[in-house]
């Protein structure tokens, strides 16, 4: 599903690269943990698997599809395959929780009355049914989380980003949130998750990639989070 | 694309207005402000420029005939002149006309006593003429010489200053209505584009959003498109009515008011002057609302 | 307020300019643009209003007096008429003077000849007359009738016609004029104010933070005051420049090109012209800048 | 330090309280964890403690200032005594992470020599010493979130407020954060910190207030993270 080879970034003026010689190969329907401290380029890795940037060097296939072989035009088709929540939100801040979701499937073109089934649906699964009609900034911050990943869900995508899905969320939703993500994953999605959440690593035994400074120190299937030093 | 997709692409550019309705209300006031601008100063000066031509019509040149010339020849004269492009409007004024004319305006209210104590007499009875008028008064000089030289004209009268002043202050006119007009529409233009640049500027992160989720650019694109349109739609209608009003009141108060102005010029009627109006308006509004949106949002869309 | 503050909020004011370079040329250019039309129209209606006044001046009344008057009578009535409110110059022309000016028109080339066959016997000896212009032709009939109803006044010459056409014309640019500097600047105000609203909308959030740190309503607002007094004084300063260049190519280009045009009319200079514009673009300029920010900022920092 | 009387609050237009008669009193030199799950009324709370809003009823007191009696034109002397994390940062997005620390010095007139050595020594505590030249938009979260507690921190503030300040960080940035925390109560400061982290507030023993749908369900001293149900 995901096959990184040799994949450099470094940002426009930055002295480091950012990531540094990644390699990954990860299986349709694996649930892989990316963990690693603050800056050590997690969100990088999103933002090149999403082709929101071009890696300075080396390859990217996501979902069959070869990023260097990848013309613009073809760039939405392959983001529809993809769902993601991404560290801030990026919630479209003049659209109710509502059209924030079904905009994920208006995008798909999704027909209205599954739109009008789907939404709501999605949306009591992440515990926000009575909140459809309020704007992003009426919502808590862990509600806004909840929507951004409804929005990623919503169309049941084959390959599921989620960066930080847990930061601003308690425990209990964060255990919640969790489940959903494995229920999803037994359904068949490939489950990338970026997360600090030591407890939930530790207890979920999936395949764990540990980043420091832009490189792979650590790829582990069961794996548990990797304090430094 | 779905037909669905495509009255969501309506029904969102539509809220989108609302939506952003600061924005919106910017760059109707915007479109509308600079269209009546312009609109007025186009009512201006297709009223100074039909001034003019009111003008120039006044400026004629008389050819009189050689004494004892023949009903024929004059004719003859006639379809000579007839033939050149200078001429706008010919006119014959037989003999009796004239001394018609004349003793009416000598005589006033003894007029009909005038014409009796003449009867069958008439004293201008050699003043026949053509009374022509120009096309373009800048030739006026040279097609006074070719008039003078036809055989069977006795002379040419004409008053050169009124004509060559009128002539300077319409060139001056024109080429000013060209420089206005040519400021107006770049301003407008500039100013529209600006709002529109702006407004979408500041909706760069919600277009990034939208791309990043999976939309093509067309999706991105549509509802700011319509958006676009119908702003510029609303912006070059009230103008229009604005401008209407303000017309249709000004030449009343005008005409009512100052008789000077109303006996010798009419105003151009605001029918005539909306057939340009309409179409420029239109083309600016929705034009720049159309391209505006377009252009501006593919700044935004290469994500 | 510390200096350090007072300094910090300069700097930041000029540096915002180019942090929000789209918003602050969008500004820059609305200004520019607003005032350019404002500037160019002035000088089209002041120099209108001008040979306006040129105009006026032509249409003289002239005063001449019984036969065999005394040059004393003479001045007696020269000097009621001076106390009239309604007289804008008033000439003397002596009976010789008159006739040498007929004569310089009528004989022209002869006059030293003609002069000479006259000696000493000015066959225009009742023509003294006072030449007189008026403030305001609208009252030309009422003024003429108390002329010719002083004793000692023989004819009263004028031609009403003119005075009456030039009147309304005047009244109606007048008029006009006022319109159009009205529109012009209600136009600019709101433009301007529009882009400022929008720019200062944008920038809600970064007020809305500083006032959470901590930031009393003048620490925040001080930037954007100089930010917009800059930006005012850039925006007027642009357009001042242009109508300089405009009006100086314009009158040179039409003052040679027409000479009938500058035989006639002086057109207005540019200095006087500035005397008005430069206090009216600054205070536009700088005063919405300063205005602008401080109204728009006011209506975020309720935080 | 903080003094709330039977405060309640509303959103305009919301149906429930946000907040439903919330007393606290918190002494002079506490460290006080606010917790409870998603949407529970925390950051309300803190919002309310910053006069960012009016309670609906109910009585506040923060630093022996009265919110009742409070004029408006001497909030900003009050909030220059309260440093404050936000939930989503709120970093100023076109200065400098420089700057941004800078800013909050310059509001309380700090002389530039001061400002000259205080940011970057802050700015060093907080692992950033060598992004201060960045704007936020070229951080990572934890980054970013790091910024606005340097920029909450750097003037020394008498209480300070940080809403989930360690929600975008790894465990050992984010234990390094809470031992700066501990350190700057030593020295004085009121600290209340709004977390989900269990972790944390189980091991630090501190008192811990309870929130549960605008209602205060436990307020014990070296109390623990309390799990629904
Ligand atoms: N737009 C940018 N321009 C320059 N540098 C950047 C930009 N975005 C991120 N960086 C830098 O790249 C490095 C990796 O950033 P990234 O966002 O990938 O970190 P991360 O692993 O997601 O961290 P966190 O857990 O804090 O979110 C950081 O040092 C960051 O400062
Ligand atoms: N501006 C607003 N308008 C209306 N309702 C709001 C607004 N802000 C928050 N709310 C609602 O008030 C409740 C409490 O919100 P608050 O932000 O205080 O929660 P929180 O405890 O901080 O949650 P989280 O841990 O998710 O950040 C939530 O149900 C939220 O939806
Ligand atoms: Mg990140
Ligand atoms: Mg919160």
């Amino acid at each position: 599903m995901i096959v990184l080879d040799h994949v450099k970034y470094k940002y426009p003026g930055g002295k480091k690269y950012a990531l540094n010689d990644i390699n990954i190969d990860i299986k349709p329907g694996e649930f892989v943990f990316i963990v690693g401290s603050s800056g050590s380029g997690k969100t990088s890795l999103i933002k090149l698997l999403l082709k929101e940037m071009e890696p300075t060097s080396g390859h990217l296939k996501v979902a069959g599809v070869d990023y260097n072989k990848l013309k613009r035009k073809n760039i939405p088709k392959l983001r529809r395959r993809i769902g993601v929540v991404f560290q801030n939100f990026r919630l479209l801040k003049d659209r109710t929780v509502y059209e924030n979701v079904a905009f994920a499937q208006r995008v798909v073109e999704t027909p209205s009355r599954f739109i009008r089934r789907q939404v709501p649906a999605m949306l009591t699964l992440v515990g926000l049914a009575d909140k459809y009609k309020s704007y992003p900034k009426q919502l808590s911050g862990g509600e806004q989380q909840r929507v951004a990943l409804a929005r990623a869900l919503v169309n049941k995508p084959e390959l599921l980003l989620a960066d930080e899905p847990t930061g601003n969320l308690d425990p209990k939703n964060s255990w919640e949130i969790m489940r959903l993500l494995e229920d999803i994953n037994r359904k068949g999605t490939t489950v990338v998750v970026v997360t600090h959440n030591k407890e939930i690593v530790n207890m979920m035994q999936k395949r764990v990639i540990t980043l420091k400074k832009g490189e792979i120190i650590s790829d582990e299937q069961k794996g548990g989070y990797i304090d430094e030093d | 694309m779905r037909i669905s997709s495509f009255l969501y692409s309506i029904r969102q550019g539509l809220k989108n207005i609302r939506r952003n309705l600061l924005f919106s209300l910017a760059s109707i006031g915007t479109i509308v402000s600079c269209l009546f601008l312009f609109g007025i100063f186009y009512c201006i000066i297709v009223n100074f420029k039909s001034a003019m031509t009111d003008l120039k019509n006044t400026v004629t040149i008389s050819v009189f005939f050689d004494e004892g010339i023949s009903d024929e020849n004059i004719n003859l004269i006639g379809e000579q002149i007839r033939l050149r492009s200078e001429v706008n409007t010919m006119d014959f004024i037989s003999a009796d006309e004239a001394w018609e004319d004349y003793a009416k305006k000598r005589y006033k209210d003894n007029y009909d006593a005038a014409m009796a104590s003449f009867a069958g007499d008439n004293p201008l009875k050699n003043s026949a003429s053509y009374e022509i008028t120009m096309n373009d008064l800048s030739n006026q000089a040279e097609f006074v010489n070719y008039l003078s030289s036809l055989d069977g004209v006795r002379k040419v009268s004409t008053s050169e200053v009124t004509a060559d002043g009128i002539q300077a202050l319409s060139s001056v006119v024109g080429y000013a209505s060209i420089g206005i007009i040519a400021i107006l529409l770049f301003v407008s233009i500039f100013l529209i584009s600006n709002t529109i640049t702006i407004g979408i500027t500041v909706r760069k992160e919600e277009i990034a959003i939208m791309k990043l989720i999976g939309a093509t650019n067309f999706f991105v694109r549509a509802p700011f498109i319509v958006e676009g349109v119908v702003i510029g739609l609303v912006g070059s209608l009230i103008p229009l009515g604005l401008v209407w009003l303000v017309y249709d009141r000004v030449v009343s108060y005008v005409v009512g008011r100052f008789n000077v102005i109303s006996n010798n010029f009419a105003f151009v009627s605001i029918g005539e002057m909306f057939k340009v109006l309409i179409p420029i308006s239109a083309a600016i509004g929705i034009g720049l609302g159309l391209i505006g949106s377009i252009l501006t949002t593919r700044k935004h869309l290469k994500v």
